[in-house]
């Protein structure tokens, strides 16, 4: 097990896989197919302040080797998640990252400050990027003081590390690393999804009722691996990688681009199974490509 | 229990303009699914599942049939398999029509490619010796499927919406004038189901809806319905796709 | 053929679709497939004031419904094509339209003002986004009041409409938009290229040897919906929607999405003769949906 | 010139260990094409088409035979194409070899999956009536293939880097102790291609280049080779696959 096991700030973690926010809901589904023990963490579905119903439907478009989606951040709000889910994950041996959204600067620093209350949450992932809310969660995502400072919030707020989550949405996303890092950031997060839209032949209108989506799924692997690989370069915190990963390979090109860690998203959709498969497959991949541990490969890709 | 399984195809034949009936074999959907539930199916190159009813299941030849129409894509690429073939599957999923022991005469109302799934229920309904009525709208006579199989379990009315076979116009032009019954089930396109739920408001009714799907199995908040009451929403995938007429707003 | 036509600033466009920069070299090889008259327009590859070798090899890879490229803007120069390429292109029934592309803002209007002595190019299409040239061309692209100083420099030295390609790698591609169109430009040309990277397993290096890549094809066409979405409705100049382009119904997604013209770039790679069988379709497709002509679709999608 | 041809595959083998011998018929590019020339074929689910050098022709069974290697995702995809299934290439595509009317003994010095170009100019040279000896270095014994026929065209060395089965080490060990020869062809890894004309520097060549592809035909500048002299560079889709040893920097 050594073999895959990472430490992260707040994270011990068996193996680098964890489910992606918002594509594992609290972990309940899933656990009908396997046993969530399994997983080096647990990445929740977003939580804000209170409940929220989220976005008209259809949420979800079919795109080339992606999908796009635009739920809006539906969640019961943290008190209830801390009260009905995040007890329900603490029964399985692995790590708790809760998804920190809001629209408002206190919104964040209260969802943060809920979470001190519950002991099991290992770490938080502040969701700057969420491209689907229109109050205003989108510009701490796109300009860099306004992420510092929701950053600073947080983490004054919170007991847990804190993982910045960026979007891709951007000119420089290292000028976006940088100013989470200083402003306090345990880790980032990256990437979220790519703003995009489809078109309803039919219709004539976008086929999503928000009409904008965020990009997911193989299509936008190759994004993400060139800004961790820029990122990771430039900051001394670790990075959770993501985007498009569907297969150890793809983990292994994570890693190699300066990922820490790798979590899934859109795959568990097609395949449920999807990330203890590739917790199996990972020892035989990286010995195919001469590594003798997940630490090993880290960073290993990037220029020296 | 949703499981993840292989189904080997064994026939796949088109029946109807552009709809395939396809019947898959496995043991265990087969011995577990029932009415109202759908399997989510995977079709090779495209990165979400196609949720597609079961519209019967056979527990001597383990085998499951569905109907599905050619709409895009996935469906297109779906007709394209042939017996022989595997297909990966999530399923049974969903909760399935709830059947009342009181009833006794039941109807069945079905717009297109929402006829499949009361056909597995009507199948049951027979069984259990309910009286069936069915109504099943179709856009043409070319449409049309499945109409001796619904008459062998009661009373059937074809409506097309151009005339060109049964009745003329929609399903609801002809369910004012039926006999009794106790309770309908209807599956169809929203604008039917509105028409349908708005018409049977003093009926007790359960309606089975479609949405776009991610997951499929309740985690991503893809299929939400908001609901009549105070509890917000139902996931489609999980919570339905059968709810009652009146805890859902269409 | 009315039915396909379109009208934009120094193009008379006899169908909407045209193959898009870099993608066709200067339309000789694709001339042994089909008559190039065929085309609404072909747009030819970059030119700059010298010749160019541009990056090392390997240059192109693959991804999930895309693929990479990292050319590094090789060509004749401006000079050699006026002399060799044009000439040719311009024996067809066809509008030409000239990349331009630099890495200073002398060069750029070096060779606007070279094209300026072709009798035989239509309009220019102003390359601020080429993401794979390091001597400065990118901050063109993602700066918007450097996007309208070239724009201007350029406009001041050519005769010729200027359509402005955009690149899709900022926070803000309305900002862009409008601040080319204050500066003077006739249309707009997007998308260009998303930065993105391929880490070769084996080697453990990016596998491009310029590191990073632009990306293309289907896995990018909802990035340029919604940019050309978002795009149309906040100027007035008409725009040349390109990524991801494999079909006529997707030539339909672009106009309703308020592109004038359509250009189609990697799908030439799989199917050389794929904009010819895009002319034959589009009659097909505009009649399925409901329109009587390219013009009537236009926009359509643009919610009012 | 450069067709879209659709070809049909007469069969599929495996002739080593992950090589794939592929026959494929179709009247124009087995009626035109060269040695050294490839095919460039689409594979359903890439977005680039895979370049594949012409291993062999027969104008009499209209066929061209194709053997390439499974090492990525196109490759292996390629490998569970069937006969009876259709292809879609561009071909018969590139220069290929030069040949010299003067030569009467040429070297053909092919590396793994380099060697099956040489094999269709080894054919054509020996029917030129030219003496042809053949050094061909594998991997390891299960990667040899084609002995027999090379042997068939004139003597043959093989040579594994493991030494499993006939010489040991790689082909530039032996080409030292050849008899006289007036040409040399060479196809293989760039490694190999940098030994072979370091070595044979004052010798007459050609060799046959690889690189990633995104047209293939010569419109994109993907697949650039600098030359030696002024001209700065060629595209080895268009201009090669095959150039003069002293041509280009290796
Ligand atoms: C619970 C349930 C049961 C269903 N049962 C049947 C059935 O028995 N027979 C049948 O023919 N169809 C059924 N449908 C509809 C069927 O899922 C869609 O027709 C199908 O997904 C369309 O896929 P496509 O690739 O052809 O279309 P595309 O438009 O290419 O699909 C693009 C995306 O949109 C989704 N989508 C498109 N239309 C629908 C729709 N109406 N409902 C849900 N998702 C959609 C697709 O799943 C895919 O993710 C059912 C839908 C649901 C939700
Ligand atoms: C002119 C020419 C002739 C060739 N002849 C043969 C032959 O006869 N038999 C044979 O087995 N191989 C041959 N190759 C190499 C063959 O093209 C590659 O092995 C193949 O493209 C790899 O594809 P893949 O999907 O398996 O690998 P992947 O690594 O998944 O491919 C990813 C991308 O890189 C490209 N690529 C990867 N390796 C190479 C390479 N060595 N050369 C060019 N492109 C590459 C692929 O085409 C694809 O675009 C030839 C290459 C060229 C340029
Ligand atoms: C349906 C869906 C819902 C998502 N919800 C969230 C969310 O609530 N919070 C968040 O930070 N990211 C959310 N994401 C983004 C994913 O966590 C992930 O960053 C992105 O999808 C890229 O990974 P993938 O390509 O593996 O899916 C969501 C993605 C999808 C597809
Ligand atoms: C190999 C290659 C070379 C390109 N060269 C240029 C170029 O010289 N100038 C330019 O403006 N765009 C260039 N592009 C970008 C395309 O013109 C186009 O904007 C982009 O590829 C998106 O369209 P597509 O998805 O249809 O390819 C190039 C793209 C590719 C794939
Ligand atoms: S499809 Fe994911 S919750 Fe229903
Ligand atoms: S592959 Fe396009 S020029 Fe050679």
């Amino acid at each position: 097990m050594s073999q895959l096991s990472v430490e992260l700030p707040g994270l011990q973690l068996k193996n680098p896989i964890m489910p992606a926010s918002g594509c594992f809901g609290f972990g309940r589904e899933y656990s009908q197919f396997y046993d969530l023990s399994k997983l080096g963490a647990v990445i929740m579905k977003a939580a804000t302040g209170t409940e929220r119903y989220g976005n008209n439907t259809p949420r979800v478009a079919e795109t080339s080797s992606g999908m796009l989606n635009a739920i809006g951040l539906q969640n019961p709000g943290v008190d209830k998640i801390i009260a009905n889910e995040v007890p329900f994950l603490a029964k399985y041996d692995t790590q708790i990252i809760a998804n920190v959204a809001g629209s408002t600067l206190e919104e964040y620093e209260n969802v943060a400050a809920a979470f001190n209350e519950s002991k099991h949450v290992h770490a938080l992932e502040l969701n700057i990027s969420c491209p689907n809310v229109k109050e205003g969660g989108i510009q701490f995502g796109t300009d860099p003081s306004m992420a510092a400072r929701v950053t600073e919030v947080v983490k004054r707020a919170s007991n847990l590390p804190v993982y910045v989550k960026l979007s891709p949405n951007v000119s420089n996303i290292v000028a976006m690393a940088k100013a989470v890092e200083s402003a306090g950031a345990d880790g980032l997060s990256m990437i979220n999804t790519i703003t995009g839209m489809q078109i309803h032949l039919s219709s004539k209108k976008p086929l999503l009722a928000n009409k904008t989506g965020g990009l997911s799924g193989p299509a936008i692997k190759p994004v993400a691996i060139r800004m961790i690989y820029e990122v990771s370069q430039q900051v001394t915190i670790p990075i959770i990688g993501m985007g498009g990963v569907t297969n150890a390979e793809d983990v292994l090109e994570f890693l190699l681009a300066g990922a820490s860690a790798v979590a899934v998203g859109t795959a568990n959709f097609q395949n449920p199974f999807v990330c203890v498969e590739i917790i199996d497959e990972l020892p035989k991949v990286l010995q195919r490509y001469g590594f003798s541990s997940v630490k090993d490969v880290i960073g290993k890709g990037v220029s020296v | 229990m949703i499981k993840k399984e292989k189904v080997v195809i064994r026939a796949s034949e088109s029946i109807a303009l552009d709809t395939i009936e396809m019947v898959l074999e496995n043991v265990y959907i087969s011995e577990t699914a029932i009415p109202g539930q759908f399997l989510h199916i995977y079709v090779d190159r495209h990165t979400l599942r196609r949720p597609i009813s079961i519209a019967d299941v056979n527990r001597e030849t383990k085998t499951i049939t569905v109907l599905f129409k050619k709409l895009g894509s996935g469906t297109n690429r779906l007709a394209d398999y042939h017996p022989g073939m595997m297909l990966d599957v999530l399923g049974p999923s969903g909760n399935g029509f709830r059947i009342n022991r009181e009833d006794s005469t039941v109807l069945l109302i079905g717009g297109g490619i929402g006829v499949p799934p009361l056909y597995n229920l009507g199948k049951t309904l027979a069984e259990q010796g309910k009286n069936i009525i069915s109504v099943l709208g179709f856009q043409s006579k070319e449409h049309v499927f499945y109409e001796q199989e619904f008459q062998r379990l009661g009373e059937t009315i074809i409506v097309t919406n151009d005339g060109s076979y049964g009745e003329t116009g929609f399903v609801t032009d002809v369910i004012d004038s039926l006999r009794e019954y106790d309770c309908y089930y209807s599956c169809g396109p929203i604008p039917m189901l509105q028409a349908v739920t708005n018409r049977l408001q003093t009926k007790k009714g359960y309606i089975s809806l479609e949405e776009r799907m991610g997951c499929g199995v309740g985690a991503c908040f893809a299929c939400v319905i908001p609901t009549v009451g105070e509890d917000g929403y139902r996931k489609i995938c999980k919570d339905g796709p059968v709810f009652s007429a009146e805890e859902v707003k269409l």
